[in-house]
């Protein structure tokens, strides 16, 4: 049948060119970060003293590290907040609150970085100030990633929560378990895969995030001694130098954005993998 | 009985306890979430709601938008959004129905072109901002123009508009299917006479929801559809999306915060507008049944 | 052991079941029979108050536990369940070990010491006829059983928390027949040590099992209590037409 | 069948007329003046230049002129990179710059901000850079009260930076901050917020922000008054020009819409947005 095979082929040619845009995307960063990679070679980017791109240092080091404790730091607020509400909206809402609390909640998920940004400068960098310094440092930064990816910790938790056979709870409420026992030895197990699906991907959404963050971290590049210090991530340093950039500190950046890139691959490589194998478990 | 009836009570004691802290703590987590949330709703709209009125949504941007509206904000964020879904929707439609081709199992096909989409949906916004400039704007000589910046977030939302169409048509029963193959009807018919239509409620859901997340970028579009806060007469212009809108007022207009504010209310509230109509699309969809399973233990 | 009087169940305000009126003797074995959706299951889930988990469900009338009303026997629900213990009709297994599965509502109800755990599982699964074919592996998974085993896993469960009333929502009827038969067998077996009300499709089944007999029936999407008694005088001498060509296959 | 055929190959039109529509996103003007001019660059200049450009549109309808912001910086690099047609910057042009043509069309000043509670009066030059170095850590070492300094920097390329360091003599590897920002509401912001926090921007901004009540103050250098007019007259030392910047051989639309800036016709417009005007003899500095 010639219709039925030109819908194959023209599907699938969509699907090869959506599935080609992120070789594009690598292969883009790859070209313009090759004069960088050419002339630097990978290891300066760990060894040079510091980050100044117009003096010769390219450190990125610090950046790194600021990128990765912001984005555990905004996971180990965003999980157990997200878990609570997706348990919250399950077993302890009565049940026009959940309905509100889960549209709430996706609310939450759509307010645009900015505003967050916006938020955490004028209303909470004042806040945590009262503990010294300017109040634009890493806690900040945290503290709203934190709020920005709780919704995706807490939606897809609900998800997995819900698709929980009903039997199980019953059975576990029939055998006298009480409420709390309930969540945590049969719910809280039973959901761990998509629970911890919802932690992966806020994770890539925290390590993805920019906006909000330039305006909160303080933007110091410097290897951050405690929480309350100030630190750039690899995102704000792109978002930062980029438009005044001139060629070889262009290509300086696309490395970092490169970086980030990778990370990012791995982890949701790891994660499709596991998610391929999980019917073993 | 093994444990007497004085464990028993001790048990019961404890379980009290327990229950009670765990209670507390959900309710706690729970409360304090939306909490914060009303806490920013509220700053965003005392601060700016009083500047919000028609007129501020229909005038020019003047004197870099301390004075006027955001007329041509809106507009341009508009187009933006009308390249981006232009492109990103049959692109993903047709990459859904490729996915879907297959429903016993997964082609190797299928689980490659998947997990490419998995990587695309963790790239950051910023890598987007960053391919975008080199590759649409530089490469492809867009410049920084609303077509650039489209179809940037056109790459940005397609893997989760392809997740949701994909859901959307595996939603649809397959007996619905099986009767029309059972009818000798071509698969080219029934995808279209059967499947689509019955899928359509979610399938504009999910464009709604993409609308939502393009809405709400703001680092992909800086360098790619840039600043021009002005009314845009092709898709070659620059133009200013409302999230770097109230960037830009923020961060580098003096005297500009009470605008900055305004125009969050004005994209918070068509946020809020784009949640309804997905909630309703997919209640109209029946995919959203979740709440009935919503009670207490 | 346990009595009901006017129990009525609705679910969203619609009524389920109306006036139910039963007494299950000490000991004994309750068949409870009728036709689809005609409330025997919501009259169960009343029972242990599992109606508070599902949506909706409302429920009025008495219930009394060994002559006591349960809602002063039993100030929590957590403590009223672990006298009154559930089989469902799909066996429900939790997605951890058989071992875990028979330890965890120990735990929860106060025993942490190993042994002691230990003896109570070997117990139950002896009593249930599991523990020669699973003491080797007790560590693997409980959805590797069977649907028998499962099902007799669930039942030591259950039974593991040593509860005087057992509620049965057709324990057979998912069952492939040698299991059910297996199943059946063990329920047989324990008459004496338990009040059991179980619910049954099975006519042959609810006669050769049950001591009493409670028939229900919908009138109007109601359904009701419409004949109970000892089970051999109700398949024999009903005088209830509707039940006589129930019970004799001609209704229902 | 045929309808889907139809709709496919639609669908793959409306892809490659998008991707064919690449088209330069310029075009020069001829006589009668009409065409597109994009400027970049400095988001110091950008405000004024949006101003100025819409008096322009308006004197020659045919012509557009859009105007983005992102940094000096970025405007040098997108005239070299041809993406746009003039670059604005608000500093002079570095050495290596020496391939561009700077054109002033009006001066601002930096100067140092602290938050309005500070009592501090005045800071020397060494005690500047001593609290820019990290030597000097609190209010208390300069004569102002016990309190903890919070140093506001900017980010590599901005201009602001740029005249800062020039100004003073630091190497900006020395410098150690607490915060950096990008933009100077960003600055502005953070120093209204923090009571210990200095920072520096432009005059200009500083002024419209104080005029509008943000909790900052202006601090004099060398005993000169951080204001416009002193810029004006030159009399504050830490000022600099607001150029636009072009190739060597600009467009002839680019060179009209130069010169209109140059002109006395603008100066209600730049002292609007708090810069100071320029006399037409300097007008092309390098």
């Amino acid at each position: 049948m010639r219709s039925d095979q030109s819908l194959t082929i023209i599907t699938r040619a969509l699907a090869v060119i959506s599935a080609a845009i992120v070789l594009l995307i690598v292969l883009f960063l790859l070209r313009e970060s090759t004069p960088a990679l050419r002339q630097l070679g990978w290891s300066r980017f760990f060894t040079d003293a510091s980050w100044h791109p117009l003096s010769g240092q390219f450190n990125l080091t610090p950046m790194i590290v600021a990128t990765l404790v912001t984005s555990s730091g905004a996971i180990v607020i965003a999980a157990p907040l997200g878990i609570g509400s997706a348990v919250f909206v399950n077993f302890y809402a009565p049940r026009r609150l959940a309905a509100w609390h889960r549209r709430l909640i996706e609310l939450l998920a759509g307010i645009p970085s900015v505003v967050f940004g916006l938020w955490g400068l004028v209303v909470l960098a004042p806040i945590i100030a009262t503990f010294g310094g300017s109040g634009q440092n890493l806690l900040t930064a945290t503290i709203v990633l934190g709020l920005m990816v709780l919704p995706t910790v807490a939606l897809l938790s609900d998800t997995a929560i819900a698709a929980l056979p009903r039997e199980w709870i019953q059975g576990a409420a029939a055998l006298g378990m009480g409420r709390s026992a309930i969540v945590g030895w049969i719910v809280l197990p039973g959901a761990r895969r998509g629970i911890g699906g919802g932690i992966i991907l806020a994770l890539t959404r925290a390590l993805g995030e920019t906006m909000a963050v330039l305006m909160l971290a303080g933007n110091i590049v410097e290897m951050p001694s405690s929480l309350l210090s100030p630190g750039r991530t690899l995102n704000a340093n792109i978002a930062l130098e980029l438009g005044y950039a001139s060629a070889g500190h262009r290509s300086v950046l696309f490395v970092s954005g490169l970086m980030l890139m990778l990370v990012v691959s791995v982890i949701v490589l790891f994660v499709s993998r596991r998610e391929g194998t999980r019917r073993d478990g | 009985m093994d444990s007497g009836p004085a464990t028993s009570r001790a048990i019961e004691v404890r379980h009290h306890w327990r229950e009670f802290c765990v209670a507390v703590a959900v309710w706690v987590a729970a409360t304090s979430v939306i909490c914060v949330l009303i806490w920013i709703l509220a700053d965003i709209a005392i601060r700016g709601l009083a500047e919000v009125n028609f007129g501020f949504l229909i005038e020019d941007v003047q004197d870099a938008g301390r004075v006027g509206g955001i007329g041509p904000i809106i507009l341009s964020t508009g187009l933006i959004l009308l390249v981006c879904l232009v492109v990103a929707v049959p692109l993903s439609f047709g990459t859904a129905i490729a996915l879907t081709e297959r429903l016993d199992k997964e082609s190797w096909f299928a689980r490659n072109v998947r997990r490419s989409l998995d990587v695309l949906a963790g790239v950051p916004s910023i890598v987007f901002g960053l391919f975008g400039n080199a590759f649409f704007a530089i490469a492809l000589g867009l410049g920084y123009s609303i077509l650039s910046g489209g179809l940037t977030l056109a790459c940005m939302v397609l893997p989760i508009l392809i997740r949701t169409s994909e859901q959307a048509i595996r939603a649809v029963p397959a007996e619905y299917r099986y009767a029309a193959a059972a009818l000798g009807m071509k698969r080219t018919t029934i995808l279209f006479r059967v499947v689509l239509p019955v899928a359509m409620p979610a399938l504009a859901a999910g464009v709604v929801l993409s609308i939502g997340r393009a809405l709400a970028e703001t680092a992909a579009l800086i360098f790619t559809s840039g600043y021009v806060a002005r009314t845009p007469e092709s898709l070659l212009d620059s133009g200013r999306s409302l999230s770097v809108h109230i960037y830009d007022l923020a961060m580098n207009v003096p005297g500009g915060g009470s605008k900055a504010y305004a125009t969050a209310c004005v994209l918070v509230v068509l946020l809020l507008a784009i949640n309804a109509a997905t909630a309703l699309l997919l209640r109209l969809a029946g995919l959203h049944n979740r709440s009935t399973t919503g009670g207490s233990l | 052991m346990i009595t009901t009087e006017n129990l009525c169940v609705s679910y969203n305000g619609r009524t389920v079941l109306r006036d139910a009126t039963i007494e299950a003797k000490p000991g004994s074995i309750l068949g409870l029979v009728g036709p689809s959706g005609c409330g025997k299951s919501s009259f169960l889930a009343a029972l242990n108050r599992l109606t508070e988990i599902i949506p909706g469900a409302s429920v009025s009338g008495r219930i009394q536990f060994d002559g006591q009303d349960i809602d002063t026997a039993f100030p929590s629900s957590v403590e009223l369940r672990r006298h009154i213990g559930m089989i469902f009709q799909k066996p429900n297994p939790f997605a951890m070990s058989i071992r875990r599965n028979l330890e965890l509502p120990l735990r929860e109800h106060g025993i942490h010491d190993r042994q002691h755990l230990g003896q109570i599982c070997e117990s139950v699964l002896r009593d249930v006829g599991l523990w020669d074919e699973v003491s080797t592996r007790l560590d693997q998974s409980a959805l590797n059983l069977s649907g028998g085993q499962q099902q007799r896993l669930c039942i030591a469960r259950a039974i593991a928390i040593k509860p005087q009333v057992l509620l049965m929502d057709e324990p057979c009827s998912s069952l492939d027949p040698m299991s059910a038969e297996r199943v059946e067998q063990l329920i047989d077996s324990m008459r004496g040590q338990y009040t059991i009300l179980i619910v049954t499709h099975n006519l042959a089944q609810a006669r050769r099992l049950s001591d009493q007999i409670t028939i229900f029936w919908t009138e109007d999407g109601v359904g009701r209590i419409i004949e109970q008694g000892d089970t051999e005088t109700v398949f024999n001498e009903t005088s209830n037409a509707i039940v006589d060509s129930y019970l004799t296959g001609r209704k229902g | 069948m045929k309808s889907i055929i139809a709709t496919s190959s639609l669908f793959l039109l409306c892809l490659t007329l998008v991707g064919c529509t690449s088209s330069p996103s310029t075009q020069s003007g001829s006589s009668e003046l009409s065409g597109q001019l994009t400027l970049t660059g400095s988001s110091t200049v950008a405000p004024l230049a949006t101003e100025i450009a819409k008096r322009f549109e308006q004197q020659h309808p045919k012509v557009r002129i859009d105007v983005q912001t992102g940094g000096s910086g970025k405007g040098i690099a997108d005239v070299r990179l041809g993406v746009a047609d003039i670059g604005m910057a608000s500093r002079p042009l570095a050495a290596d710059e020496a391939d561009l043509t700077a054109h002033r069309i009006a001066a601002d000043g930096v100067g140092l901000i602290v938050h309005d509670s500070n009592p501090i009066k005045e800071l020397s030059q060494e005690q500047i850079i001593a609290i820019y170095t990290d030597k000097i850590n609190n209010w208390k070492e300069v004569g102002g009260e016990d309190k903890e300094i919070t140093v506001v920097h900017k980010a590599e390329g901005r201009a602001t930076l740029e005249v800062f360091l020039k100004h003073f003599g630091i190497e900006n590897p020395s410098v150690k901050g607490d915060v950096i920002v990008g933009e100077n509401e960003h600055a502005v912001k953070t120093v209204a917020g923090t009571e210990g926090a200095i920072g520096y921007v432009s005059i200009g901004t500083a002024e419209a922000d104080i005029e509008s009540g943000v909790r900052i103050r202006l601090l004099p250098l060398d005993a000169v008054k951080a204001n416009t007019e002193n810029v004006a007259s030159g009399a504050f030392p830490m000022s600099r020009p607001l150029n636009l910047v072009t190739a060597n051989s600009p467009s002839p639309l680019a060179s009209t819409f130069i010169q209109f800036c140059q002109s006395a016709d603008v100066h209600d417009l730049v002292k609007s947005q708090y810069f100071v005007p320029i006399t037409s003899e300097s007008a092309v500095a390098k």
